[in-house]
């Protein structure tokens, strides 16, 4: 059993990792590296699931019979697409934030909302 | 002794990123991580032969070119950094 | 059916005829489509030719249909009056962008609600949510930058949730089609792995729905997103997240599973009375007419919620006639209070004032659209809330039927407040000029507005397809 | 045994990602876990997603936060409060997750339902429904041709989000004088100019290797597209951006993304004029396989298209308004 | 014959992980910037090298020696390029804080 799951647990922690950047810092461009970090570590389970002892990577080739399942792979080409995207319009309103608050911290910015009001 | 080597390349990227933790400067820092990304493309490569199936150099390839690219992406940057910070402490 | 919609939007520099076209194009389809499935049962659609669990499916049933529709026209409807107000709200060089997100947008909600794929769900939910992001970002204010940056984290763990949720069924079930899912899960829906994987859909999609406890990001969004904008989405995205919630619980892990496993009941039901009373109390004391509305819509997701936990067919049907008729509602509030906008740039409600003199039609469009947030007869919301309470006592829980109605009463409250404004007090000083909102806008709010009444007088074809929807999906349900 | 390592590792490195203040070390470590998890994606035999991982993780990501931070400023503040309330939320979530995870199959084992229920058809069938040996990019491309036609637009909406957001007028006084705050800087790399401007055709043509070579290997258009923007990036920082906007025309871009999603969008027209389902392949030849193969190859070609010109829009926007920042700063001083 | 080629394949990767082994050691243990950047910049050429011949002694298969002569010529011209312009980085910014400094302490030299 500790050996069964022992990758999923490692994942988990990593996901609880980049979950906790994302919801206890208070930088932007933080919190941005810490929902990359959870949603690499949701590919990682993924692509841990997808393994079967003894196969190979689903390329097919003559003499071998045994492959790890595509189909997770075929998911997480796609989600990493969605990540880079995701990133790429954050950091997009992390620099529009920077030049309109002159910050990028959460609780000056929202000091600097309140005083709007 | 595939394995040995691929083990000593771990070993070797765990000393890298020590090192890219610590710092203390950018400069190490930019080091440790190029040479990590050597290093990874070592072990990518002997990662092939272990399992058998060498066919699939290609991600080699590519790491050692993302490795240069984010490199030099970052010593381009890290310009801007010195830049500001000397003309800052001219005025 | 509606994949060659998809194909129009990439088009760049498309212009608002073109979006337009295009909008009205989905909708016309979108009515035949429900005018099928209506008379003909479920379609199902093989994208690639290939059969269910291997390739990709649409697969529309009644309930599909019934929010393509919605979703189709209120797009339609607000982007006959986007030109006027966008010109006035968005820089010139990014009208292109504006419309082509908007396009997107639009059809990522198409898609949700379209496939029959539970990770196909999951890449359309970012498509859609990537460019409320960017769209609420385009807003004036710089808060809205802000507001679209809190609701970027927020989306995207609700996403991310989803995805580890459907991660874990696939590891159970092998599969990702939600026909097939609802096959295979049963037999294994007594695992622990089945029930996280529940949790973890439900909590993502609640994060994206606003339900009560996790509403944090909704307010801030709706109320600085250019008001175009504001009222594609109060109309609109929320109606996908309970489109979600509804496929997942009774499609997918079916009604015995997620009723029983958890006190999902008893939750639902609590938060969804909760967030009636905290949203709409919040909404009271709003001065900005965007953030009031924000927060009704908060409570009014808390009606749907309360009808959605009753697990009963009638509750079902309230649940999807409160979607159609809210869809309404918020639409026709936010143009209204997108014409003000162009009128006098802002939507303060001190700037409220004698507004009801200046600008007669707009504002009784908004009367209007408020008596029916009340639910007063002859309006939707009176249709919509009759068969919640009526379903509510169905199942005999007296005290919540009368908390809907307490929770009613604030509404009472909160749209007073802008009457009052708008008719009873004098006008502002140097507001003379202010003249009625131009055609573009109030032909696209009466229409809604009208649909409003006649819906609300003549309640046969939204109620029988929501019933119809409903008893489908306890059909589908073992 | 391997995999183990690496994800000790990656943990380690995840950690001491919690704690760094400085951004810009944040970021290189970001690089090196991502290097990390694709090793790992390697040792699990998706050669593929490593792929991927590696160009887009490691390099695109990494550069742009890079650009962003330039703008933003490197350090994080430090933290004021304990977050006690985000630790209970992880904690809660994360032992709801393990205990999600216990009667999960054992890794590995082959008799998991994934492995046994739709999989199969995919390695049993493909090389005589689809005739490419890549099952991963028959699943991509044909199976879940719909899922990756998402993909496709999904990096389409943040090409175009990302423009809506950062796209500024540029003027040309402004941007000769950045060219001439750029040029003292380049100066200094000679021999970093030389190697790159031999480097570049090669990876150019590697780039299309990868393109066209996507049905026997690893790699396809997405892959391509990243490698391909990437030598414009390299190209971008070393001689300055109006070297590169002199090469490579914004809007011809602009109109390039366009066009990958509108090819890829009109396969499954065309397979729909001729009464097939949308993305039906089969209906693009006689012989339904060299159909497969040929809607494959111009799929490809769109995806490959599309993310190349978005990730260049990207990249442009970023770096151009931080030159324009950069010069308003200037003159404020 | 195979023999042969199995034993120097072996005889090279050793070289190479002890190669690398040394430059790791370098980075962690040497005192300062350029010492360590001098034994990254050298081993690690001379590592990737021995540890790639090695693989090209192990694999008779033509395209993955291709492959892998690619990476290898690569790795020879991108590693003592980035090398170099680290390394010129850094002295530039060396350089830049001793002026600095140095016109730091006249001005407060003249101050006083």
């Amino acid at each position: 059993m500790l050996m069964g799951l022992y990758n999923y647990w490692v994942v988990v922690v990593l996901m609880m990792i980049g979950f906790y950047i994302v919801i206890a810092h208070g930088n932007l461009i933080k919190k941005i590296v810490g929902l990359t970090i959870f949603q690499t570590s949701v590919f990682i389970f993924y692509i841990s699931m997808s393994k079967v002892d003894g196969g190979t990577a689903p390329i097919l080739a003559d003499g071998i019979n045994q492959y790890s399942n595509p189909l997770p792979h075929v998911l997480i080409l796609t989600a990493i697409v969605v990540g880079i995207a995701t990133t790429a319009v954050g950091l997009a309103l992390a620099v529009r934030i920077k030049e309109a608050y002159g910050s990028i911290e959460e609780d000056e910015i929202q000091k600097m909302d309140n005083l709007d009001c | 002794m595939l394995i040995a080597a691929t083990l000593a390349i771990l070993v070797v990227m765990i000393m890298a990123t020590i090192r890219a933790v610590k710092g203390p400067t950018l400069y190490d820092r930019v080091l440790a991580v190029n040479m990590f990304g050597t290093k990874t493309v070592l072990l990518i490569s002997l990662l092939g032969f272990v399992m058998g199936r060498p066919e699939f150099l290609d991600i080699a390839i590519v790491y050692a070119l993302i490795n240069f690219v984010s490199v030099i992406g970052v010593l381009r940057y890290s310009d801007y950094f010195t830049l500001k910070h000397n003309e800052q402490q001219k005025k | 059916m509606a994949a060659p919609l998809c194909l129009f939007l990439t088009r760049p520099r498309l212009v608002w005829l073109f979006a337009l076209i295009v909008s009205a194009l989905a909708f016309l389809f979108s009515s035949i489509l429900l005018e099928q499935v209506m008379t003909s049962g479920t379609i199902i659609y093989e994208l690639g030719g290939w059969d269910a669990p291997w390739g990709i499916e649409y697969r529309i049933d009644q309930l599909n249909a019934f929010l393509l529709l919605i979703i189709s026209a209120i797009s339609t409807i607000v982007l006959f009056a986007a030109d006027t107000s966008i010109r006035k709200e968005i820089p010139e060089d990014k009208h292109t962008h504006f419309y082509t997100l908007y396009l997107l947008s639009l059809a990522a909600m198409l898609g949700i609600v379209a496939t029959g794929d539970a990770f196909n769900i999951f890449v359309f939910l970012e498509i859609s949510s990537l460019s409320a992001y960017a769209l609420i970002a385009l807003g004036k204010d710089r808060r809205a930058l802000w507001a679209s940056y809190q609701y970027l984290i927020m989306g995207t763990i609700g996403a991310t949730f989803i995805l580890i949720g459907i991660g874990l069924m696939y590891q159970m079930t092998g599969t990702l089609n939600i026909d097939d899912l609802s096959r295979r899960l049963p037999e294994v829906a007594q695992t622990r792995t089945v029930f996280t994987a529940f949790a973890f859909v439900i909590v993502g999609i609640c994060l994206k729905l606003a339900m009560f406890p996790l509403h944090l990001w909704l307010p801030n969004s709706y109320a600085y997103a250019p008001s175009i904008v504001s009222a594609f989405f109060a109309a609109t995205a929320t109606k996908v997240a309970i489109y979600l919630l509804i496929r997942f619980t009774f499609s997918v892990f079916g009604l015995s599973f997620s009723f029983t496993h958890l006190p999902l009941q008893l939750l639902f039901v609590t938060l969804g009375l909760v967030g009636i009373f905290v949203a709409s109390t919040a909404a009271i004391y709003q001065s900005n007419v965007k953030h009031l509305f924000a927060y009704s819509s908060i409570a009014q997701i808390g009606y749907m919620i309360v009808g959605f936990s009753l697990t009963s067919v009638a509750g079902l049907t309230a649940t999807l006639l409160h979607v159609f008729n809210h869809a309404l509602m918020k639409g026709a509030l936010f143009l209204a209070l997108a014409a003000v906008m162009y009128r006098i740039g802002s939507t303060q409600l001190s700037q409220f004032q004698g507004l009801g003199r200046q600008m007669p039609l707009t504002m009784a469009a908004i009367v209007v659209g408020g008596l029916s947030l009340i639910g007063v007869p002859l309006t939707v919301g009176f249709v919509s809330k009759w068969y919640l309470v009526l379903a509510v006592l169905e199942n005999g829980w007296w005290p919540v039927a009368v908390l809907i109605l307490l929770g009613s009463l604030l509404a009472v409250v909160y749209v007073w407040r802008i009457v009052e404004t708008a008719y009873f007090k004098p006008a502002l000083a140097g507001s003379e000029t202010i003249k009625e909102a131009p055609l573009t806008f109030l032909i696209p709010i009466w229409t809604l507005v009208l649909a409003n009444i006649y819906f609300g007088i003549d309640t046969r074809l939204s109620v029988q397809v929501a019933q119809a929807a409903a008893q489908s999906l306890f059909g589908v349900s073992p | 045994m391997i995999d183990i390592v690496l994800l000790a590792f990656l943990v380690g490195v995840a950690v001491a990602i919690v704690y760094m203040k400085d951004l810009l070390a944040v970021v290189m470590l970001t690089g090196i876990y991502s290097l990390l998890s694709a090793s790992f994606f390697v040792a699990m035999d998706s050669v593929d997603v490593a792929f991927t991982e590696a160009a887009v993780g490691a390099g695109i990501s990494t550069l742009l936060m890079l650009v962003a931070i330039t703008m933003t400023g490197r350090s994080e503040h430090p933290e004021r409060h304990k977050p006690l309330l985000a630790l209970a939320v992880v904690i809660v979530t994360g032992s709801l997750l393990i205990y999600g995870t216990l009667d999960m199959p054992y890794f590995g084992s082959a008799e998991a339902p994934i492995h046994q229920h739709v999989a199969p058809r995919y390695i049993n069938d493909s090389m005589q429904e689809i005739g490419v040996p890549n099952i991963v990019t028959s699943v991509l491309a044909s199976y879940r041709a719909f899922d990756t036609f998402g993909e496709v637009v999904v990096i389409f909406t943040a090409g175009i989000g990302v423009l809506a957001l950062l796209s500024v007028v540029r003027r040309t006084e402004d941007s000769s004088k950045i060219e001439s705050f750029n040029t003292s800087m380049h100066e200094q790399h000679l021999i970093l100019r030389v190697v790159i401007k031999m480097l570049i055709p090669f990876i150019l043509l590697f780039a299309f290797y990868v393109q066209f070579h996507g049905d026997f290997g690893p790699g396809g258009g997405f892959q391509a597209g990243v490698i391909f923007a990437s030598a414009i990036f390299l190209y971008a920082m070393l001689f300055g951006m109006n070297t590169t906007r002199r090469v490579i025309n914004q809007s011809v871009i602009k109109f390039l993304a366009a066009f990958g999603v509108l090819l890829y969008g009109s396969v499954g027209v065309v397979s729909l004029l001729n009464g097939k389902n949308f993305f039906d392949y089969s209906a693009l030849s006689s012989d339904p396989v060299a159909g497969q193969h040929l809607g494959i190859l111009l799929i490809e070609l769109g995806v490959g298209l599309t993310v190349a010109s978005v990730m260049v829009i990207i990249f442009f926007n970023f770096v151009g308004r931080r030159d324009i920042s950069q010069m308003k700063e200037k003159k404020d001083i | 014959m195979d023999t042969i080629l199995q034993v120097s394949s072996a005889l090279f990767l050793l070289i190479g992980s002890f190669l690398c082994l040394s430059g790791g050691v370098g980075i962690l243990r040497f005192p300062d910037f350029y010492t360590r950047m001098h034994a990254v910049g050298v081993t690690e050429t001379l590592a990737t090298t021995m540890i790639l011949i090695g693989l090209i002694l192990h694999n008779p298969s033509f395209m993955v020696d291709l492959k892998l002569l690619i990476i290898l010529l690569m790795t020879l011209f991108i590693s003592p390029t980035a090398s170099h312009a680290l390394a010129n980085a850094a002295i530039h910014e060396d350089m830049a804080k001793q002026t600095n400094s140095k016109l730091n302490s006249e001005a407060t030299s003249s101050k006083s």
